[in-house]
């Protein structure tokens, strides 16, 4: 049963090629049935590969199947075949199984859209080639489906291009992912000149075999990393991903959370030997990681967009995968790419579910006091938020303290301390986003609330589904105090995952690593309570009410402003200044001014083409005479 | 006896003097002429190679090289003609239709 | 083998143009399609010949005329051209009043030249087949006759070409004044025996590579370029684009893979040549950006496309060159089609506003268009992306890194004007309406070959790569 | 062959040098005093050139083509016995090419001199 993996990637495609055909002529249930059908099959035969794969010996790593030597120049050879081992399994099971609920939820979500078969035709098109991405044996195939995810991402960004917004983001992202692209080929270029193949066991044998020089192997890592940075929207190349939002939700839920940005972690995930064998490379991994981390959780403080602040979430949780990786614990980053998945989408969806119940309202001052309109969707956005936050016993908990106790361990305390900053920022945008949508009086527009109503089940189904994976999710993966057979994840993964200098602390210090971490992401979500829930309304009342506590109360109005002085106004006033001069002046400076550069000299160039046969014929004379003197002298 | 080199420097002159009144000149025909004395300038740079190294290749080129000019004046001048009645003029300046 | 079989082909095609001629003179029909059918049965058997003949080394005028397999690889790339050229010209003719009979028997008469060309190694022989090649081109870029572009066009092209060929002829001169000879051997030859290269040598070597500098187009000498394009009949855009560009670099292969194991002096022609990759990528990208008229983009796009070559031809990787070809001339026809098939009685639509909203007015055409511009921009899984693959990886293998960076980065700004069409096909309301002529079969038929080829050398290139390896292997230097 | 090197350089740069000076310096207006042929100050009574009918151009490139492709016939009377039977086979071949041109001139109605 474990031959059969090969077709994963091929029933989307297929299906999606039959939605190009024919989509048109289709009635919007067939088409509905036929996509999800598709994803949910391929989801299946990833079960059946995933159980075959646990039985076989771990030297049978990594199965192979070869379709079609797909390329053979000289001895540069690309194979068309696909690999299945522990990663992969991993991945193709998130890919599939997260995408099959996702396609669900859109069934409900896109109902109303007059180009429905366009977009399963394309997220069919993503799955098929998110898979060819995780499931190549070979870097040229991984390549093949990089580019694929990109493009899809960009029509699916740019689905409602009616609006102009909507087309610019998509084109943003699109140049955006270009640059890093830049640098992933040619780190392919380079593995190949030092390798000579690109096939994945081959350049782990060379760098088994040490054929690979510490320094080149800097080299190649960085080039890979610079595509990662695009396609994972770490600093600096992060900016496309907020404006990505334009795009539907169930798509920023599939693409910008779940799947297509984890590519990244995922190739230096699948490169470690590279990555651990130059140490430069994983530090800066870990760094550039560890900035984005915080730096984006900093600006999801200030904004009122919902999507927006999933968005930065998305970047920030990324900077956590890419920590694990840098930190050698590529287990760990894996471990929280997968739960992510889970509680991220889930995030997304029931904001998107929120937007369905208020005719696309995106604004959380516009909302307030949801909770008792929304029974379906207020927990499960709940359960996300908590698990995203780190609270014990869900999902997030486990994966997000598994890296930071592998970042403490491995002595890079500045990225621990990076990493724990960011809990306490995390969990307090999120529950400033849960308290501000459904708890507080109601800021609704009148016109808004006249027809709220909550989503219909095929939506808040799947919302269910995700939540109750967010919180057991977890439980693959221990940590290590409960000793080190019980992280089944990792030890899932170590056939692939061959690093071995995972430090080890003894058990008090780990303990007080977890509990130092529960405690600030309390400590977070403490603060968001005072702020959003107490705060407003409270001092007035009292006063009304209970003129004796006035005192004490007053000193707790104090106090609140203390705090409010001291901690969140620097914090939010800095990400404030953050966000407007950094990120909207140099960064999308940059990209525009490159742009502009590139136009500028095609305007300069294009000036001599006048059009005159004796101008052209001038500059063929330069041409000759330059040419002369260059070879006489 | 002449030596070959004399030849070559006229015909190197000859050479640059077409090439620059290619484009000093505003008048088709005239660029057109100034193309022929380039390939005249060729065909003299043949024939003295030929006679310094006494083969006689250097003259057949010679003949194939008049041919193909004398062919490329009669596609060339159709063409001239053809933009003579549509514009009314043969300065080089004005054709210009097509830039940027 | 010295054999009359070597003349089959090139005789095949001129019989074929003059019986064309004559019938067009002396059957005086409105309707000239059954012309374009005998040039295609014509243009059949004369490839019949060519893969008769593979393998086979015929030659004849003492190794004037050499038919190895490199040579007949790039003739019946080329025959394969000229009859998707043909095909796409059917229609095109009786719609924008360009209904000549000659003009097939021009464009068989401009295919002989470059059968010439690619067949010879001999610089004089080659000069002749180049321009037998050019009086065609000239006459074919002046077709429209009552258009001004077209006649401006096939003026520039005739002023400048001729031009580009004194030099190549005076540079002819100055190397025959060096060996007494025009047989590449023998110049390599005499090359070898000398110390160093004499001034002379190297004004000569300089000249040609400026003759054919021009005909494939490359920064400086590409200024005529855009105006031809954009002015000459579209299908004849198509046929420059690839014809005269193939036969460039023929020549170019058989010029100076010798030359360059002439141990002294050939660096410097290499680090010029260097050079000149370099600019025509550039430039040709960052013009590129800034044309609404998309023949004009694409005339600069091939511009850039020539450049990509010249790095295949500075790595010395003979047969990433050829598949380029290949996958060139599929993609490159393709897109002409599309732009062809965008047009109606008298009214070609050519420029970017008039293809806003097409993507779902026309969705086969839309869909199929897009395909060729991802595969000209280098996206996989199409053939582009291959043919840049191997072009990049072959030139970072002989240790060109910067130059392929320099690639690498300008083939990502071609991205972006690619893209635009794109955009504008799927993404923009179309602004004013755009009605076009639908019963054309044979430019469909076009279209369909040229996707087909396009993907199938994108997926399954192996059997392409084989016959190039022959090809390659039997690059005959006589 | 300095000198010949010299030379390309010399002129080169020189007839660049006058061409930019001249496109600097040189006043571009125009006016059609200027423009008028001068013929001994007194302004001209017709056109410079009045154009001939296009029939003689035809005639013309057509008598300039044929004429030239003669030349052909000389070196190969010159070795006509050493070519021998292929020599007069090729040769009659370019004559039946040329042929074929000429009738397709014919044909064309390049001849007729008035319609």
């Amino acid at each position: 049963m474990t031959d059969i993996f090969w077709i994963i990637p091929l029933i989307p495609g297929l299906s999606s090629l039959i939605l190009v055909i024919f989509g048109t002529k289709l009635p919007k249930k067939y088409i509905s049935i036929q996509a999800c059908a598709a994803v949910f099959a391929s989801f299946v035969v990833s079960v059946i590969s995933f159980i075959g794969l646990k039985q076989i010996p771990h030297e049978a790593y990594p199965l192979i199947k070869n379709l079609y030597p797909w390329i053979q120049s000289g001895d540069f050879k690309a194979a068309l075949s696909f690999q299945f081992d522990p990663l992969t399994a991993v991945m193709a099971l998130v890919v599939t199984g997260v995408g099959f609920i996702i396609h669900v939820y859109s069934i409900g979500y896109m109902a109303k859209d007059k180009s429905y078969a366009r977009f399963f035709q394309n997220m069919n098109l993503f799955t098929f080639s998110m898979l060819i991405l995780v499931m190549g044996s070979n870097l040229v195939l991984m390549f093949v489906g990089w580019e694929g995810v990109g493009l899809c991402s960009y029509l699916l960004i740019g689905f409602w291009f009616e609006k102009h917004s909507a087309a610019n983001a998509g084109k943003k992202a699109f140049i955006v992912n270009r640059i890093g692209d830049a640098g992933f080929i040619l780190g392919i270029l380079f593995i190949f000149i030092y390798v000579g193949s690109v096939e994945f066991r081959a350049i782990n044998e060379a760098i088994g075999g040490g054929h690979i020089t510490q320094s080149i192997a800097t080299l190649i890592a960085l080039l890979l990393f610079v595509g990662a940075v695009g396609k994972s929207a770490q600093i600096p190349l992060y900016v496309w991903l907020p404006d990505a939002m334009e795009g539907p939700t169930p798509v920023s839920a599939l693409i910008h959370a779940a799947t297509m940005v984890t590519a990244g972690v995922y190739m230096v995930a699948r490169m470690n030997l590279l990555y651990t064998l130059s140490g430069t490379a994983a530090n800066i991994v870990a760094l550039v990681g560890a900035i984005t981390a915080f730096y984006a959780a900093t600006m999801a403080l200030t904004q009122n967009d919902i999507k927006r602040v999933l968005a930065y979430s998305t970047i920030s949780q990324l900077g956590y995968m890419f920590i694990g990786c840098g930190v050698g614990a590529y287990a760990a980053g894996i471990f929280h790419l997968y739960t992510h998945a889970f509680f991220k989408s889930l995030l997304f969806l029931s904001a998107g579910s929120v937007m369905h119940a208020l005719s696309g309202e995106l604004n959380m001052q516009k909302m307030g006091g949801l909770k008792k309109y929304l029974p379906r969707t207020f927990p499960v956005f709940l359960i996300g938020a908590i698990a995203i936050s780190g609270v014990p016993f869900l999902s997030g908990f486990f994966s997000k303290d598994a890296i930071l106790t592998s970042a403490f361990a491995n002595g890079n305390y500045l990225v621990w301390a990076l990493g724990i900053a960011t809990v306490v920022l995390t969990a307090f945008y999120m529950f400033r986003l849960i308290f501000l949508t459904f708890f507080g009086q109601e800021r609704l527009d009148p016109e808004v609330k006249k027809h709220l109503h909550e989503s219909p089940p095929v939506m808040t189904i799947p919302l269910q589904i995700l939540a109750f994976f967010s919180i057991v999710a977890g439980y693959v993966g221990l940590p290590l105090v409960f000793g080190k057979k019980l992280n089944l994840f990792g030890h899932f993964l170590e056939p692939v995952i061959k690093v071995s200098h995972e430090a080890h602390l003894n058990l008090s210090t780990e303990c007080l690593l977890i509990l130092f971490s529960v405690a600030v992401a309390l400590f977070g979500i403490y603060l968001a309570y005072i702020f959003y829930i107490k705060k407003p309304q409270t001092p007035h009342n009292l006063v009304a009410k209970f003129p004796t506590l006035y005192k004490l109360l007053y000193n707790k109005y104090y106090v609140d402003e203390i705090y409010n002085a001291t901690i969140v106004q620097p914090m939010i006033k800095g990400s404030e200044f953050v966000y407007d001069n950094f990120d909207l002046k140099v960064i999308d400076g940059t990209l525009n001014g490159s742009a502009k550069t590139t136009g500028f000299f095609g305007k300069f160039f294009s000036y001599f083409q006048t059009g005159l046969i004796k101008d052209y014929a001038l500059i063929f004379l330069l041409g000759v005479i330059l040419l002369l003197g260059y070879l006489l002298f | 006896m002449v030596p070959t080199s004399y030849f070559i420097i006229l015909s190197a002159i000859l050479f640059v003097l077409g090439a620059f009144a290619f484009f000093v000149k505003r008048d088709l025909i005239t660029q057109f002429l100034c193309i022929e004395v380039m390939l005249s300038a060729a065909n003299l740079a043949f024939i003295a190679f030929a006679k310094s190294a006494s083969s006689l290749d250097g003259q057949i080129i010679v003949i194939f090289i008049i041919t193909v000019a004398a062919a490329e004046a009669a596609v060339g001048l159709a063409i001239i003609l053809l933009v003579y009645r549509q514009k009314k003029t043969i300065k080089s300046e004005d054709m210009n239709l097509m830039k940027g | 083998m010295n054999s009359l079989n070597a003349m089959f082909p090139l005789l095949t095609l001129i019989v074929g143009a003059l019986l064309v001629l004559i019938l067009e003179v002396s059957i005086k029909r409105e309707n000239k399609t059954y012309l374009a059918f005998i040039s295609i049965i014509f243009l059949m058997i004369c490839g019949f010949f060519c893969v008769q003949s593979w393998g086979k080394d015929f030659s004849y005028f003492n190794n004037h005329l050499y038919l190895d397999n490199f040579a007949l690889f790039f003739s019946i790339v080329l025959i394969i051209t000229t009859i998707l050229v043909t095909l796409i010209s059917m229609k095109y003719l009786s719609l924008q009043n360009t209904n000549v009979g000659e003009y097939y028997a021009l464009l068989l008469l401009a295919l002989s030249g470059m059968l010439i060309m690619v067949s010879s190694s001999d610089l004089i022989v080659i000069f002749l087949g180049l321009e037998v090649l050019s009086m065609s081109s000239y006459t074919l870029a002046g077709l429209k006759r009552d258009d001004q572009k077209s006649s401006e066009a096939a003026l520039k092209y005739f002023l400048l070409g001729s031009f580009a060929s004194a030099f190549l002829v005076y540079g002819l001169a100055l190397l025959y004044g060096v060996s007494n000879s025009t047989s590449i051997a023998v110049i390599i030859d005499h090359f070898k025996t000398e110390s160093s290269l004499s001034f002379m040598a190297f004004a000569g070597l300089g000249l040609v590579i400026v003759g054919f500098g021009f005909k494939i187009a490359v920064v400086p000498f590409h200024m005529w370029t855009p105006d031809v394009y954009q002015g000459a009949p579209t299908p004849i855009t198509a046929f420059f684009s690839i014809g005269p560009k193939a036969v460039g670099f023929a020549v170019l292969v058989r010029l100076l893979y010798p030359f360059w194991h002439v141990a002294y002096d050939s660096e410097v022609i290499f680090s010029l040549l260097w050079i000149i990759s370099a600019l025509t990528m550039i430039i040709g990208n960052l013009i590129a950006l800034r044309q609404t008229n998309i023949k004009r983009m694409l005339a600069y796009s091939s511009i850039a496309h020539a450049g990509y070559l010249m790095v295949a031809i500075l790595s010395q990787d003979t047969s990433s060159l050829m598949f380029y070809f290949v996958v060139y001339l599929f993609m490159n026809i393709g897109a002409f089609a599309a732009v062809i098939a965008l047009g109606k009685k008298d009214k070609e639509y050519l420029e970017l506003d008039d293809y806003a909203g097409i993507g779902f007015k026309y969705p086969w055409i839309g869909a199929t268009f897009a395909v060729f511009l991802f595969s000209l921009a280098g996206f996989p899984p199409t053939g582009g992306f291959l043919a840049k693959f191997y072009v990049f990886s072959a030139a970072v293998r002989e240790g060109l890194v910067s130059l392929v960076i320099i690639g690498v980065l300008a083939s990502l700004v071609s991205v972006y004007y690619y893209l635009r069409i794109i955009v504008y096909m799927y993404m923009r309301e179309p602004t004013h309406e755009v009605d076009i002529n639908l019963e054309n079969p044979a430019l469909f038929l076009v279209l369909f070959l040229c996707l087909y080829g396009v993907l199938q050398l994108g997926i399954f290139p192996g059997n392409i790569l084989l016959i190039i390896k022959q090809a390659v292997s039997s690059i005959a230097f006589l | 062959m300095i000198e010949l090197f010299l030379v390309f350089l010399v002129f080169g740069f020189v007839g660049a040098l006058m061409v930019v000076v001249n496109k600097i310096l040189g006043p571009r207006k125009t006016n059609p005093t200027k423009e008028m042929p001068y013929e001994c100050g007194s302004p001209p009574l017709q056109e410079g050139i009045n154009p001939f009918p296009i029939k003689y151009y035809l005639v013309a490139f057509l008598f300039l083509l044929f004429d030239i492709e003669v030349v052909f016939l000389f070196p190969w009377a010159l070795v006509f016995k050493e070519v021998g039977m292929t020599g007069v086979i090729l040769m009659f071949a370019y004559i039946f090419i040329l042929l074929m041109g000429f009738i397709y001139a014919w044909k064309k109605g390049a001849f007729q001199w008035e319609k």
